[in-house]
């Protein structure tokens, strides 16, 4: 199951089990999970809405502790321990009262940077995504693409091992989209940092990751997991291969059947 | 301190407070004048004069946070059956010349007039059973009062709306009338009971101010006395020194007061600030018949004319 | 959320606070031997209490009856002005001055005037209380107002809602965390109102009876008076938190408090 | 340009322009923009992120007046303005304080339903969406894939004759998405309403629409008109149809020359 | 946003109603023939203002002199202690009982002590300001820091933010408007309170003066007094205004007011 076994991950998730509630109202949301990020691996999940992948990015995180399991971050159990990872969250999250330069600078600084060394680094970036002429803006004038993509600028240059990004993607236009996975890619295969993304897009997860897992519907388990076979670097054409359109239905497949097995109360 | 006498001694002056009972008016005169004449620095104090709160000064006094303060003898009498230490070391005004007020036109010129009529006052026992005693001289039935109480309203804002008649001081109320022309009916206390004629207002100190520091009780006393005295000889000019040291105050009013209580202050008394042992056991006796004191007062304790000077 | 926990978690803390400081006080009037007119230790304004108890529960009972007209009528008098200057274009900037204005005419300058208009009844007092009750309700209530979530102002108005139906179902649930943190200001000062309010004419209550104990010197009594005045004053606080419990019903359970 | 020139369109946008800002700061953001939606005709309109589709919702929706131009609704000039639209937004925008059922059945009653259709016709459809559990929840508790199919059947249910869906499905994942795409095709091919869509998903607005206007960067002008070539009611295995990789293409490249030609500012 | 334009469209509303209300004012003063002693018309006000002129101003400066440190030592107060509380877990539960308890320990009770513990200076007075000033900030600000929007909250936990760096960057910026609504309130009552300080004995200032005047009857110059009252709370509420203004720079443009 994991490619890196003699190197030690940079993430592993060791047999987790979640619930919210007591009694009752007692709702179980990951059930058994089990998976790994080796160092300078792209590792993708698929999963339907509220199969729990927020709920599982914040147990790695440290925001809440896993019911049962561990969680190591380089062989290290960092169960409930904050301040590991890089972070993209599903809605940009920008402080309304900072500035685009502002927000990403405050991020390096908690990270740990300096306060120049953040100034320089965040107007550097910010020219090469496009945005230079709004770093003095406040994200209220900008429209949501912008926002997520400074959101997305701000866990790039924050240097903790592991980014989490919780569908980046999702609020970009499509040709945006394409434009910034492109773009993230050659960044990445540049750098080699590890990365657990969370997408409801298979063709996404198809371009960017190494890995793909698909898990089920809460109570979640790894449905599958799926190792991409295209090498690397990956042409930005990809979707215009034709076993591209195989793999991405096989991909759905798996969800596609595991839903029917499901409890299919939120889903037709 | 706004004229310091270069006749005074020019030694240190101990310098003491004087708490007031309410805001600036003619019963404190004497202390201004005393103050601002140089009298207080010629028997070495300095002498603050400080505006009270809400609390008045009373227990300012007792507990040692100022050594004097203008209090009256219904306080003081209540003030020590609650065992604190206050002692009263001068009547400013030999008689009491407060009454009941009410304009003309009510037609209240006798205490049995009441009956039927609101009167406006602060809610306190002492109120009701002050009427009850005047009007039992009449023969009238105080239950017959309709008693309303207003709080810090005036008496000229009181008797325009619901009130008949309340309880003033002539010396600033009364003459304020005269000096807009309103003519009123004056029921005073004096008039209708002796027990009545308690002191008010006084000059308190500790006991502990006694025992401890008599020699400055004594130039506090004489400093004041000369003071009174002045204003008693020189309403005019005592007016002016009180204009001086608070322009804020109403001049008019306090020329006119003034005027009128110059030969008030020590009126048919031997000299200013002469106490008597009847007027205090009169008074508390009479409180404790209707109720108003849980005990009875050690009348001797209560008053000392120990410090005031000497008539030549 | 377990309804019958929270009440014994958030009462000790305080309680054992409480506790803590009436030791203290205790403690440091024995030990500095303070006057009994001046400060009277917690003991023996207990005692006093209980000795004048019946007395002090007519007084108490008179305060209430007059605090309870005077925090609802100003409350919903400073609901009313500020839903009034929310919905009337360009009345923030005009009436909003006179708000700050009506805090600042001083009961010695008003209070002649409604005693000369109203009389001596009831009224005039209560009109003070309103006075003092509806500014913190008001101006929460229209910084609340003026606060809305622009996604959620942006999706009503495009479903075309109507100005009153946006008052109701969006600004105004929006508002209620505002409101109730000035309903809480105005419940905190309810009852300290009524006392000063008492004080300008009033021949029962708390304010009355404070008034005369502290000219007869009894400051154990006064001191009782001010210990009803604040057991009233939390009764009043935790009554609109209740309120506001059960008004926000929707709102996650934070961590840690 | 016009399918339906004899029938009065429902929407008529015609020769719109829209700028912000005063002097030096002024921004046309939509300039001479003219585009309708028959009766029962399902438009979807495609352009990159800040093109200004979000602004002329708003116009539609009479929030804000054009510069220039008339917006039209069953023929009737309807500039400025309001109620002659649904409308699910970006962000799910539900009530927090409402139940799921509550919101539904308030924008129901903004629409003019009364109370108890409103009840009835939402209790009915929550069921059918596979939310019926979630009545009585508040919107806080549900995940933001489940939000935004609550956003979206309050659009549906209301009867105003047009909907505006700005990016509807963009929150939801790849599998629920596809999904809901189809019970909204099934639907609506049995009810043809008009429907305005925003989409970033080329194949989202093939699968959907009868025609996609891809507009152009901002300063926005309609730079194609597609004609969707696929008949009713579609199959929603679409996307495994060879020829449909080609149209998606297609509309890819005329958005990717507007780019380049562009002033390029925001984009790579 | 226009900043020279804003002043004078914030400025002339109120202005406006303000000059109406005293035109009615004089008008019924008039008509009613309304006796001078209780009710003066605003020009015999000024007329008697500007006759006592010099002494006003002497007076109003000792009340700023007295209000300024007393507004501002209360707002410090009420900051530090909302941020205290904020912080130390289980103290808002413990403390914010003994905040309302605060509010209610009337001036007949607190001034004598103040007096006997602090003397007759200028501490006392500032002392009570500080009491009635501390209390809304705290109270709002506390509010607001309880209110953050979890989204920004979660992705500041994420990242592993510091609870410090979470108070100054995320909790405090999000509560600013709340505080600024309590530093509204506060700036509103901050002048009455210092006249009211200066009852509890003092020399000089507009409370002072209002006293003399009220007993020697001049009505005319206690009103006078209120007109400056109300001016210098305009002018704080004003002062507190320009500086949210400030502060939040962020905020989008509003359409409407
Ligand atoms: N604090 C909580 N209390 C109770 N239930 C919760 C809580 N947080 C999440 N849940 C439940 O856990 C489940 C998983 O939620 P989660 O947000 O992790 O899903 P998700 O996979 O991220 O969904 P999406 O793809 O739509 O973002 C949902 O059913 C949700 O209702
Ligand atoms: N009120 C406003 N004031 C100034 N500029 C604005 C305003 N509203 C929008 N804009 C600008 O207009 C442009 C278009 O914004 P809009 O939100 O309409 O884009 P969009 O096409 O909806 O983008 P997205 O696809 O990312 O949602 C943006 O550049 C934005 O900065
Ligand atoms: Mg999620
Ligand atoms: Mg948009």
């Amino acid at each position: 199951m994991d490619g890196n076994a003699v190197d030690i991950p940079v993430l592993t998730v060791r047999n987790v089990r979640k619930s919210f509630g007591k009694g009752a109202a007692k709702k179980d949301v990951i059930a058994d999970l089990s998976l790994t990020v080796g160092e300078g691996e792209f590792v993708s999940i698929v999963g339907p809405s509220g199969s729990g992948k927020t709920t599982l990015f914040q147990m790695i995180g440290g925001l809440t502790l896993p019911d049962e399991g561990d969680i190591l971050i380089g062989g290290k159990r960092i169960n409930g321990q904050r301040g590991n990872v890089s972070y993209m969250p599903q809605q940009a999250s920008l402080l309304p009262w900072r500035t685009v330069a502002g927000n990403v600078e405050l991020a390096l600084q908690i990270a740990g940077a300096s306060r120049k060394e953040a100034a320089e680094l965040t107007s550097e970036w910010l020219g090469k995504i496009g945005l230079a002429s709004y770093g003095d803006a406040y994200p209220g004038v900008l429209s949501g693409g912008m926002q997520q993509r400074v959101s997305f600028l701000r866990a790039l240059l924050s240097p903790q091992r592991l980014m989490l990004l919780d569908e980046p993607f999702g609020a970009l236009d499509a040709l945006t989209r394409l434009s910034m996975q492109r773009w993230l890619l050659s960044i990445w295969e540049a750098n080699r940092r590890s990365v657990l993304l969370v997408t409801h897009s298979i063709e996404e997860a198809l371009l960017l990751s190494d890995r793909i897992i698909v898990l089920s519907q809460s109570p979640a388990v790894v449905l599958d997991e799926f190792v991409v076979p295209y090498g690397r670097p990956r042409s930005d054409k990809l979707w215009t291969d034709p076993e591209f359109n195989r793999y991405k239905e096989r991909v759905y497949n798996v969800l596609q059947e595991s839903l029917s097995k499901g409890t299919g109360d939120s889903h037709v | 301190e706004e004229q310091q006498p270069d006749s005074g001694t020019e030694q240190a002056l101990t310098k003491v407070k004087v708490v007031l009972d309410w805001t600036p008016n003619t019963n404190h005169t004497g202390l201004y004048v005393a103050r601002d004449k140089g009298f207080f620095a010629e028997h070495g104090l300095d002498v603050e004069i400080i505006q009270p709160g809400q609390d008045g000064a009373d227990k300012m006094v007792a507990s040692g946070a100022a050594e004097f303060g203008v209090s009256y003898q219904e306080s003081i009498t209540m003030a020590r059956i609650a065992d604190v230490p206050l002692v009263s070391v001068a009547a400013v005004i030999q008689h009491n010349t407060s009454g009941f007020a009410s304009p003309v036109a009510k037609g209240i010129d006798s205490p049995e007039k009441f009956e039927g009529k609101t009167y406006g006052g602060w809610g306190a026992p002492v109120e009701e059973a002050v009427i009850a005693s005047l009007m039992q001289e009449k023969g009238a039935d105080v239950g017959k009062v309709n008693m309303l109480s207003i709080g810090d309203t005036d008496f000229f804002t009181a008797v325009q709306r619901d009130i008949d008649f309340a309880w003033i001081y002539y010396a600033w109320t009364g003459i304020e009338a005269e000096l807009r022309g309103e003519k009123l009916n004056m029921i005073y206390l004096t008039d209708y009971s002796d027990k009545l004629d308690y002191y008010t207002p006084v000059l308190a100190t500790s006991e502990k101010m006694i025992a401890d520091k008599p020699e400055i009780v004594k130039a506090f006393v004489a400093g004041a006395s000369e003071g009174y005295e002045y204003a008693i000889e020189h309403p005019d000019d005592a007016a002016e020194v009180l204009i001086k040291a608070e322009p804020d105050l109403n001049a008019d009013l306090v020329r006119a007061s003034q005027k009128w209580l110059a030969d008030k202050y020590q009126d048919d008394a031997p000299r200013w600030g002469e106490q008597k042992l009847e007027v205090w056991t009169n008074y508390a006796d009479w409180m404790y018949e209707h109720g108003l004191l849980e005990g009875k007062l050690e009348a001797e304790k209560a008053f000392t004319n120990d410090f005031l000077p000497d008539k030549e | 959320m377990g309804n019958n926990r929270i009440p014994w978690r958030k009462i000790w803390p305080p309680a054992a606070v409480l506790a803590a400081l009436l030791a203290a006080w205790q403690i440091a009037v024995s030990a500095f031997g303070t006057a009994e007119y001046i400060l009277p230790s917690p003991l023996s304004i207990a005692e006093e209490g209980i000795n004048v108890g019946p007395r002090l529960l007519e007084h108490t009972l008179a305060t209430v009856g007059l605090m309870l007209p005077g925090f609802a009528g100003g409350a919903a008098a400073g609901f009313l002005l500020a839903a009034l200057i929310h919905f009337i274009p360009g009345a923030r900037s005009g009436l909003y001055p006179l708000l700050v204005l009506s805090q600042n005419v001083p009961v010695i300058a008003l209070g002649p005037l409604l005693t000369l208009w109203l009389g001596y009844g009831v009224l005039p007092k209560l009109i003070l209380i309103w006075l003092v009750c509806f500014f913190p309700v008001s101006v929460a209530l229209l910084s609340g107002l003026n606060d809305t979530d622009p996604k959620l102002r942006n999706y009503m108005e495009m479903i075309g809602t109507s100005r009153w139906t946006m008052f109701w179902r969006l600004e105004l649930p929006h508002a209620i965390a505002h409101l109730f943190s000035g309903l809480k200001i105005a419940a905190s000062y309810s009852v300290l109102t009524a006392v000063v309010a008492e004080w300008i004419g009033s021949e029962k209550g708390l304010g009355h009876f404070m008034m005369l104990s502290s000219s007869g010197f009894q400051t154990a009594r006064v001191f009782a008076a001010v210990f009803l005045i604040v057991i009233l004053s939390l009764a009043m606080f935790g009554l609109v938190v209740l309120a506001e419990r059960i008004c926000v019903r929707w709102k996650p359970d934070r961590k840690g408090e």
